[in-house]
């Protein structure tokens, strides 16, 4: 792994705790509906991202709900990081009409659009163009905006990253493209479906900065970010940021994973914990006292439970919901 | 007040006024404005579009609200998906419809998903103007009428112009929808002069248009071979056979009643539709009516399309390719059994 | 000899004994094999398809001749296209049918058209195996049926299975026949079992069948909607109604004549298709019969299809999506102008 | 333009005197295409490769008929290189039954899969995966062909450059992607709307070799193809070569051509001619004699007319052609 030596800049006191928050959230969100996927109550096809939070959370402590992020299959942790409520989200999940799209999206499509989060997405590559959009809004009606795209390393092969990185490269739009490199698509290892090393290697392909980052490290993921961002506001273009990542559950609930090794799982999910390791940071540098985390962790563990309560006891959509919002008026 | 302008000039004026009137619409595409970048290109000798169709607009509006793009159109269609959902009203020019193949994910599982899939919180106000039609010459690859394709899917507006009038008031109404709405122009059409009126109007999308009175039968006819059909009703009204022309402008949504009232009154339906037979836009119309009209039908219900085959780029082959007045008599003739009013 | 596999076995075992056969054949699309290049995975431990249904394969032919590929639906199947035309036989999966929105200019430009744009001096024996259809909680970009755009475009074959037998048979045809051919599989019949002969057999392409005889009215079913039918039908026999289901087995050809031999018997026609309605198989079906069929109707056609919009997630409202027996029973009811048949 | 210095390596004077001939048919046709278009006697649309001839001829110098090329909506020095027919090419631009097509292609349909010239293609960057196609068939069937993609500087932005390569790329087939670069898409400048400098630069972006070549020395194109085919006919993959060009006449005929300057025309079409180039060349280094050249010249004059007449006089296709050939067996 590839690592960039993080410098620290800007990380106040309020943001690491909003951090850790998150990630906690996003952990547990993810082992809890892990948990009650297998009891075999939720429906349709569900893409965990616990392991990943570092990337999410890292990314979006620099935006706020002017900017827009897009999103992919494994969207919970984007959702979460972009400020999405935990309650709608996971009665979104369990198909509920009190779910953020009320209950017609499911796990692949969560979405807030008011909260700039444009939608998970259920087709690999789909993010590209759609961040470039939001960006071309941003940069026409200079609101200042940023747009990010989360993809991942199969993503990184399909046309639609060309395309959408040189329309944001030569019309030089505020986007960041944020790769999550977890080693695989579904089964396939990144080293067999793409022809370089690493995916920064391909911003030179665009005249754009390209840069590695260790994605367990939320701290340089953050560094990385702001970097990025900078560039982006200034008018200065795209930057492309591949974080090393790696998921800790399978492709989807089911994946037995026969493809990983007892001994990167053994690394990746023990002793490279991003939750961990940004645990040990704070501590380290005096950020947040071991108190004030054992009572984002029992907050967390609290919110998460509440989500849960809430979808159950949600209802589901009514008949006549099925035919509204094809059109703005359903003709 | 009207005035005879073509119907490319109407589709121009219609994207004037609309730019005009609302700053957040843009219109991206490749060469629409033509000739990015180069220092000494004066703007009135910017291609305006392949077909000249967005001629002028760049000095009106400047290179950030008429954009030139990459041949991406994955990209920059996808981009204008997203950017209509945070604000802008994009006019986004898919240059011949054949290259939807390009960036069909980018229609048809985002622009025309995204509203449904985020339970109604979001709105997709993007007008896709892209050209289509045989008789050209531009052989298989660019001479499709995919419009079909669009009409089966949910979420997409389809519309479809057969004179300048239409075509502006339509593309002005497709503009300011709040739906994705795909528009479709032949290229063959171009050039045809038609009276259109000054000035900001809309012709609501959705509502067909007859374009001529008839009580013996009803032709519905989509895009350019509305002027098939009012020729052949010509021909025939020599016979002494009056056949209503219906244009039905939109084929999604699809103005179903106009079409089963004048099927009520004549018994009788021919379709004239220029794409592939197969799941066509021919075989819905035929369908709602011999579900919604059966009781009124006199006789089957008859469709005059393109045969099951690519376009054929040979000028002698393609003729015989597309639907004709000819070829209308023929099927009248069968459908009341009068072989007379073929020998015109 | 037959034995009872399940529809997803039968399409193994198809692609098995292609593959003895012919060393032309090959396998190829993302996780086909699965977990390429991973040093210490057990062949046997490869996914085989994201739903196993190429489980095995990579066991017996290697991973020269099934070819996991990158996220690139564009690229590989692009690819297919063209080592079809140069010597393979090549069997490429497009996992979901939902996912042709990345590259439908290689199915609809190239491969449908490479052979007639050459002038008949070229052929592309490919098949396309894609996953479709609703049922499975995948949502709106996961669920889609979309056989209807491919059956619009000539120089495609359109392929529907609904039972192992047929599966086995149809694929085998399908990857012997020199047009491209579009396979598609509904996911939530995988599970089904079914009698299968043993060895290697084809069924024709462009053959319907008679599913079920009877004589009141004509069921035409798409896929596993002809259980549907199936159902329905038990269900009014029991009323004293006998429904005839057809099974046309491929959309594009069409098997018309035992289509209309089958309304000219029984003067009614329901069409079952769970797809979108407009510009359908549906009311592709409907065309045919209000054309060619129309003197034996003593019914208008009716069509039973999901509703014009995207599929739902939530199970409840997806549930609601999609044609049932009941549905079919309340259309009948109708037709014949008998409410009580629909109290079952 | 960035050139690479050509050095001579293989260079027969048999090999010379095709090259020279092929280079001259190129621009005959093309010259006789043009001046027959301005008449109106051609159906649709027409795009002329009249400027750009050292790239094809340079290129498929080193091909024979087992090899593949995938061509553009500029295909016709593409066909007269790989060998196709020139009174079935002209033929078929005339629509008529004796064409390569039997008129059913036109001009951006010419074909001769027997040649292995697998198409012009109205799409614009259609011919990426058809030439990976073709060279999957290669290493499979292990007849030692390689397959070459010819594509515009406007095609490099579209998701199936990306796609192409990279499968190539991982798959090590023998492809090489030969860009030709003559400055414009339409009327769009390449340094608008690419992103990156040369062409040649995204060659890393997949690990392969990028070489830029000056496209209007045949020499040093026929150099660089003999490099990229080595390794492609070794099994070592794929190369991108760059081939800095310009096309003569406008991007279809009918194009006014406003967005070129003077000067550049001048110097392109003038000044840098390729065969003039070539000409000079082959006599200075007595590969061929002053009356060899004229010799060719003449033939070559004699050939394209010649075309002409046998499109004029062939006949039109018959109604019943219109629905042949849809299907192996039409149905
Ligand atoms: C266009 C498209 N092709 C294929 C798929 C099926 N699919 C879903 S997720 C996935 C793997 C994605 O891998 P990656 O981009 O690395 O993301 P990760 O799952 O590792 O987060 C695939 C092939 C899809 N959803 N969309
Ligand atoms: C997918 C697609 N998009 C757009 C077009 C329209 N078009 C035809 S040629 C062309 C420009 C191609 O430029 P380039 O690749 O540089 O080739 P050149 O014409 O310069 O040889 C465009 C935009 C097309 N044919 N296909
Ligand atoms: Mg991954
Ligand atoms: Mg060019």
């Amino acid at each position: 792994m590839t690592v960039m030596k993080p410098e620290m800049k800007s990380l106040t006191r309020e943001k690491a705790k909003w951090m850790y928050e998150k990630m906690c959230e996003i952990r547990q969100f993810e082992d809890k509906v892990h948990e009650i996927f297998s009891k075999g109550v939720l429906p349709g096809f569900v893409h965990l991202y616990a392991g990943e939070e570092a990337v999410a959370v890292g990314v979006c402590a620099h935006l706020d709900e002017k900017d827009s992020i897009t999103s992919t299959h494994r969207g919970h942790g984007h959702c979460i990081a972009k400020g999405c409520d935990l309650n709608g989200m996971m009665a979104e999940i369990y198909g509920k009409a009190t779910g953020l799209c009320k209950g017609k999206g499911g796990s692949m499509h969560i979405a807030d659009v008011e909260k700039g989060m444009l939608g998970a997405n259920g087709i690999v590559g789909g993010g590209f163009p759609l961040a470039v959009g939001a960006a071309l809004t941003a940069k026409l009606k200079k609101t200042g905006a940023v747009a990010v795209c989360f993809f991942g390393d199969g993503a990184n092969n399909h046309g639609t990253f060309h395309e959408g990185i040189n329309l944001a490269a030569i019309w030089k739009l505020p986007v960041i493209f944020v790769a999550e490199n977890n080693g695989y698509a579904e089964a396939t290892p990144f080293a067999y479906a793409s022809s370089c090393k690493n995916i920064a290697d391909r911003a030179i392909a665009y005249n754009i900065p390209g840069e590695i980052v260790d994605g367990k490290d939320v701290v340089a993921v953050y560094e990385a970010a702001e970097r990025a961002i900078l560039r982006a506001r200034n008018g200065e273009g795209p930057t492309l940021i591949e974080c090393k990542t790696y998921r800790n559950y399978g492709h989807f609930e089911g994946d037995a994973q026969k493809y990983k090794t007892a001994e990167e799982k053994e690394k990746h999910i023990k002793e490279w914990d991003a939750i961990a390791k940004f645990r040990r940071y704070v501590l380290s540098q005096q950020l947040l006292t071991e108190q004030e985390l054992h009572e984002i962790e029992r907050k967390v563990i609290e919110t998460v439970k509440n989500a849960v309560e809430f979808a159950e006891q949600s209802p589901f959509p009514q008949a006549e919901d099925l035919l509204k919002d094809v059109y703005v008026s359903y003709q | 007040m009207t005035r005879k302008i073509s119907f490319s000039e109407a589709i121009n004026e219609a994207m004037k006024l609309a730019m005009r009137k609302d700053e957040n619409v843009i219109l991206l595409g490749e060469d629409v404005a033509g000739g990015a970048a180069v220092d000494h290109l004066q703007d009135d000798e910017a291609w305006g579009g392949v077909m000249g169709v967005t001629k002028g607009l760049v000095q009106e509006f400047g290179r950030d609200r008429v954009l030139d793009t990459p041949i991406a159109e994955a990209g920059y269609i996808g981009a204008s998906v997203t950017a209509a959902a945070t604000g802008l009203r994009p006019i986004a020019e898919l240059m011949f419809n054949d290259f939807i193949g390009s960036c069909l994910d980018e229609v048809m599982n985002q622009a025309a998903k995204l509203r449904y899939m985020f339970g109604g919180k979001a709105k997709v106000p993007l007008t896709i103007r892209t050209m289509h039609g045989a008789g050209f010459r531009a052989a298989a690859q660019h001479s499709q009428s995919l419009y079909a394709l669009f009409t089966h899917i949910p979420g997409l507006k389809v519309v479809i112009p057969s004179t300048p009038q239409d075509a502006k008031g339509l593309l002005l109404s497709s503009i300011f929808d709040d739906d994705p709405v795909i528009f479709f122009e032949d290229k063959t059409l171009y050039n045809m002069k038609g009276e259109v009126e000054e000035g900001f109007y809309t012709i609501p999308i959705g509502k067909a248009d007859i374009k001529r009175e008839g009580s013996d039968l009803t032709i519905v006819a989509i895009g350019k071979q509305v002027h098939t059909a009012l020729k052949a009703a010509n021909m025939l009204a020599d016979k002494g056979i009056e056949a209503e022309v219906v244009d039905p402008r939109s084929l999604s949504p699809l103005d179903e009643e106009t079409i089963l009232s004048s099927v009520a009154k004549t018994g009788r339906l021919i379709v004239i539709d220029e794409a592939n037979p197969r799941c066509s836009a021919a075989t819905d119309i035929s369908a709602l009516v011999a579900d919604k009209g059966f009781d009124y039908l006199d006789a089957p219900i008859k469709m005059i399309t393109a045969p099951h085959s690519p376009v054929p780029f040979s000028p002698v082959l393609e003729d015989l390719y597309l639907p004709t007045p000819e070829k209308v008599l023929k099927v009248v003739a069968e459908m009341i059994g009068d072989e007379t009013i073929v020998t015109v």
